[in-house]
């Protein structure tokens, strides 16, 4: 069975850099309490997660309890700051996800809270359901049926039935590959589990959300690839691979993430990947980002140019732990709702002025990291437009690889972004491997066989066959 | 003529080919095969080591250069009277109960292996039981525990308990890392040490095992 | 025996509002190693303290390997985020301040670790030595005598020896009244606290860290109110009095505040109580301010309009414990910088956009809260150019809670800010209180002696007699 | 003629002029002490706690209410032949060795006798044996210990470790509070409870004695 887009992107969304900013998308997403995201406005958006503790049947009432304080903090703070709105997602972890009964009975517990903020006091706040991509629990795993599958599609269900209002997922096609190629700084492996594995199963896993999303009136909203450029991104950070390649890496997940825009998401796109600029540019789509807000989480070289494009405002995930002034949820509260003010207060005196503070944004960090380097607002709209010219996805995963290999290299010559002396042979050593990949995909992945660890994967739960 | 330092860059450098023409040549000049061994090949792995201890040498580089050693290795032992060389030591290592994520653990492995320990991985999602079992199997010097979310850190505990009840738990070094990890956690639960990275990791397995 | 000032400020060193920004100081202080602050470029400044731990001679080892962790994990972020220069706060505790080789030795650690990156790596680092105000440790305090003061003197000198760049403190004159007035809203005894004794305790206090700077070559930095007007504002935040209060108090303060530059201080102000601005206005020093990057420490309603004319952009404190990421002072030093980044910018196209950037921040937060609205910076020029037009500091004390009210109730009925309206009845008891206070100071310490529980405090410590 | 819920109200105001003016002529109308105690003054106080509680109320407003209270308890009192009111409690509080932090602790201490406790306040920097010697010399039923900085909030361990140790811990609930106090370290110190604020800690106690 084949997973057809219903929708494809030969053109840019975005039509100049003039209308590439923050807080507005071309195509901009209404909830229904009438929140516009994409639509002038940058909204704050909370994430929390449980301080140390097991989960189970002994412990479950105390995770209520937990999600119960951390969703009153939240709302209680954002109503004292007068959030303009408010995004709250819930990242399900794996055990609220393989019991759906649990996960429900949490977004339950929050949308009733957020529901009685906006009745009491006219905080309009939105609920975005992330279940955790379980099917990993079953090692190799299975993508297209089983136990697994179920369980994270019936969270899905449960939830937006309730009214959780956006549906996301940080899905994991293709990252049993790309863990091995990311650590080997394999970027034929990359690509392949990237244009072919990754997206071919988000075609699969998508066409399901966005059916659940169609019955339960709940908004599908997109795929950060978190597991993937994300983990490139983390190892970078820890010196254990080139920044170029944790750069290129997340260039070449456009075509994966694209692909839930493509089965029919509208957005708002998740974060964490920071790949949602190009989602924006290509699909039009209105995107989360994460920066400085989110160091709780993780340190990042990208702190302020992540916001440039930005129409929610993001701090990744935080703990429920005590901080000397508050529960760490609401520090992070109150820090995205004032990143969000300035930004909206620049946007209040006119276009121009959103576009200085975007021009600002982006130049206090494009200079010193190739991976902010590719998020300027003007290379990634120069990217885009190569790529939309590719219909075929893994084809556009090849070309974007390429294109970030290009535009770092001349960066470099132009003195725009600064890379260690010792990152630059990794830029020619995978423009060298990418030119040895041929345009035929069976012909790749026949070419590949051999070389893959066939006990870690299952080629048939993406719809190859394994030759011989 | 070949040197050893030469051989050593070469190792350095992940240069297998290079490694092996030298191998060859110093063995051909008569050259003690311990001193090619511990003079040449494992004081490039050292430097690299190094190196990657002080975040000067990426993870595919290490690599090249323990696939480059392994080939030298290959050589002299194969010529010699060397017997096999030892490994430094045993490692069991894996993810614990409910949790997925295994790049960090299986990056931890990479090292360990490359620095001349023996790893035995098991995976993701790891139980209690099967720790005790591979402990039981393996009979490993150090057992290694990740984790990356704060609600499956505390299987941790619930291993090193069952570790105890098992009998075994004084036979190994149990160490643990992950984002979540502290030493202050790692006091807590009774490990016996934390990383916060994979370079430091195998620093922490030659600490423990004294070598 | 009377200090007199050196200096005296009767008009404003900050000619109009366009010369009123972030960076920028009338009167900049150059370090011993060049860098400049208020000369162009805001400075991230981290402050950091320890985790839950005893501080005692079984301890002392453990706390200097904190300190050198902390700082060790503070200079490599600045390193790897290219900092444009860095100030370091130690606020040293109690014990270390008493025991004044522990706070060498702490002030010594920090200083090596910096002094090896800048030499490493070309980063510029100068430290802030904040010692505790010890002196309360007996109550009632002996303030101008004794072997607290004593100790905490020494610490200033030893520390300034060794090459501590800013001497500043948090001293706590005329606490022991206004901690009492503060809770029962008597705005005539916090006048008394602030524009009488703060004031006296200042001249005192001031003469004497000013003459250590200058005999070790040290900077004579600044003394926030922080006992006094900070614990209002927190004070407020839990709602226990007023917002309305806690905004005059913050006026109030400002002719304590100013005290330290009267007595030849120069800058850099030291964060905390908010009332840098009005120093910076007055006497044209450059000023530390903390706002939603201090969200770790405490909430506040000022998130960004503590930012506008801020010289060093503060954390205020933040506990040596992990985060997800790393631990928090790292965390604070990347947020730090990302928004100095941002600042200094918008600065560099030009002092146009660094004041929309100001604006921008000011307009975000000053409507919200009477605590905001009386930093915005036109409201601040305004009321330091009628503060400047009295020379006495009980007279200009009493001066800035009026003027904090009118301004205050004029913003109400202009509709430019917030008041709850159970507040606003508030302003009404305060005027009238104020306009019960007689000209004469001798007089008004006569009027309120009978009124005051004189087992907490010293008179004689202020060079106050008491009547009969 | 006054009305129970105007007394009420008078306290709930802070008007100590009504409120004497209003117990007087509830008294003269033959009014039964006990409903003028219970439904008219005390009624108004609880609805103190309960809006100071939810933050709407400030601390001066309870205080002046506090203060209206007490002149209309003392006509009562006076005139009848109501015995004194005992306290709800009584509760020894201090800022625990080290820290000088008191405002928080006053504004508790105010708190609890605004709501019918008995306070003995310490001070700051109140050493062990302080609170031992205050324990054995007013037998309260709760001691309170704040602290607002981490390096001061061991000593509140400390403390609870002595009172054990002179055999007076299982005579008093223990109740902590301050910046950096959470409930999970409320539980490994062994406290009986943990307040995050002035009108919570009112509550707290208020539990702890089932009152
Ligand atoms: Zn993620
Ligand atoms: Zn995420
Ligand atoms: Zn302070």
């Amino acid at each position: 069975m084949d997973y057809k887009p219903v929708r494809t992107f030969n053109e840019l969304a975005v039509k100049s850099l003039d209308e590439f900013v923050y807080g507005v998308a071309p195509n901009p997403v209404k909830t229904k309490n009438g929140m516009v995201i994409g639509g002038g406005t940058v909204y704050p958006e909370v994430n929390m997660t449980l301080p140390p503790m097991k989960i189970d049947e002994s412990t479950i009432s105390e995770v209520y309890k937990q999600y119960a304080e951390m969703i009153e903090g939240i709302v209680k703070r954002a109503k004292e700051l007068y959030a303009p709105g408010l995004v709250v997602e819930v990242e399900l972890l794996p055990e609220t996800t393989m019991k759906p009964e649990w996960g429900f009975e949490i977004i339950k517990i929050m949308l009733d809270k957020m529901r009685e903020y906006e009745e009491k006091y006219g905080l309009k706040s939105v609920l975005r359901c992330t279940p955790n991509d379980v099917r990993e629990m079953i090692r190799p795993p299975y993508m297209r049926s089983g136990e697994m599958l179920e369980s994270t599609l019936e969270t899905f269900e449960k939830c937006a039935e309730y009214g959780a209002d956006i549906l996301s997922i940080e899905s994991t096609g293709g990252k049993e590959l790309h863990d091995e190629a990311l650590i080997n700084c394999d970027i034929k492996k990359v690509i392949f589990a990237l244009g072919v594995l990754a997206v071919r199963d988000m075609r699969f896993l998508w066409s399901k959300i966005v059916d659940i999303a169609k019955r339960t009136g709940a908004i599908a909203g997109g795929d950060t690839a978190c597991g993937l450029a994300n983990t490139a991104f983390a190892l970078a950070e820890q010196g254990m691979i080139p920044k170029v390649f944790a750069a290129v890496d997340r260039v070449a997940v456009v075509p994966r993430s694209l692909a839930a825009f493509e089965m029919g998401a509208i957005g708002p796109d998740k974060d964490c990947a920071y790949e949602g600029p190009y989602m924006k540019a290509i699909a039009g789509v209105p995107i989360a980002m994460e920066g400085k807000s989110a160091a709780c989480a993780h340190l990042s070289s990208m702190g302020n140019i992540a916001a440039c494009v930005c129409d929610t405002w993001s701090n990744e995930s935080v703990q429920n732990v005590r901080l000397l002034s508050a529960p760490a949820p609401v520090v992070s509260t109150e820090q995205l709702i004032y990143d969000v003010r300035l930004l909206n207060e620049a946007a209040a005196d006119g276009r121009e002025y959103a576009l200085k503070m975007r021009d600002w944004l982006a130049r206090s960090d494009a200079k010193y990291d190739p991976q902010a380097y590719v998020l300027r607002p003007d290379i990634v709209l120069e990217i885009s437009k190569e790529l939309v010219k590719e219909q075929d996805a893994f084809l556009m995963t090849k070309k974007a690889a390429s294109l970030a290999i290009d535009v770092i290299k001349r960066g470099i010559e132009k003195g725009e972004v600064m890379v260690n002396p010792r990152e630059k042979k990794w830029l020619d050593i995978m423009k060298s491997q990418i030119e040895t990949i041929p345009d035929d995909e069976e012909k790749f992945w026949y070419e590949l066989q051999k070389g893959l660890d066939l006990t870690k994967w299952r080629p048939e739960e993406y719809g190859l066959t394994v030759s011989k | 003529m070949a040197t050893l330092e030469e051989l050593a860059q070469a190792v350095l450098d992940g240069d297998e080919t290079q490694v092996v023409e030298l191998t060859k040549s110093l063995m051909d000049s008569g050259v003690d095969p311990q001193d090619i061994i511990n003079k040449g090949l494992l004081a490039g792995m050292d430097k690299v080591g190094e190196l990657f201890k002080n975040n000067e040498m990426f993870v595919p580089e290490v690599l090249m250069s323990a696939d480059a050693l392994k080939a030298g290795m290959n050589l002299v032992l194969k010529d010699s009277k060397q017997g096999q060389v030892t490994p430094k030591g045993t490692v069991v290592i894996g993810t614990v109960e409910g949790d997925l994520h295994d790049i960090g653990k299986n990056l931890v492995g990479m090292m360990l292996e490359s620095n001349g320990f023996k790893v035995h991985d098991l995976g993701a999602d790891v139980k209690a039981e099967k720790f005790i079992e591979a402990v039981k199997e393996y009979q490993p010097d150090i057992v290694g525990m990740s984790a990356l979310l704060t609600t499956t850190m505390v299987n941790m505990k619930t291993t090193i308990d069952a570790l105890a009840a098992a009998g075994v738990r004084d036979k190994v070094k149990v160490i643990i890392g992950g984002a979540p990890i502290t030493q202050k956690f790692a006091d807590e639960i009774g490990a016996d040490g934390y990383s916060p990275d994979a370079a430091s990791a195998v620093e922490l397995c030659r600490r423990l095992l004294g070598k």
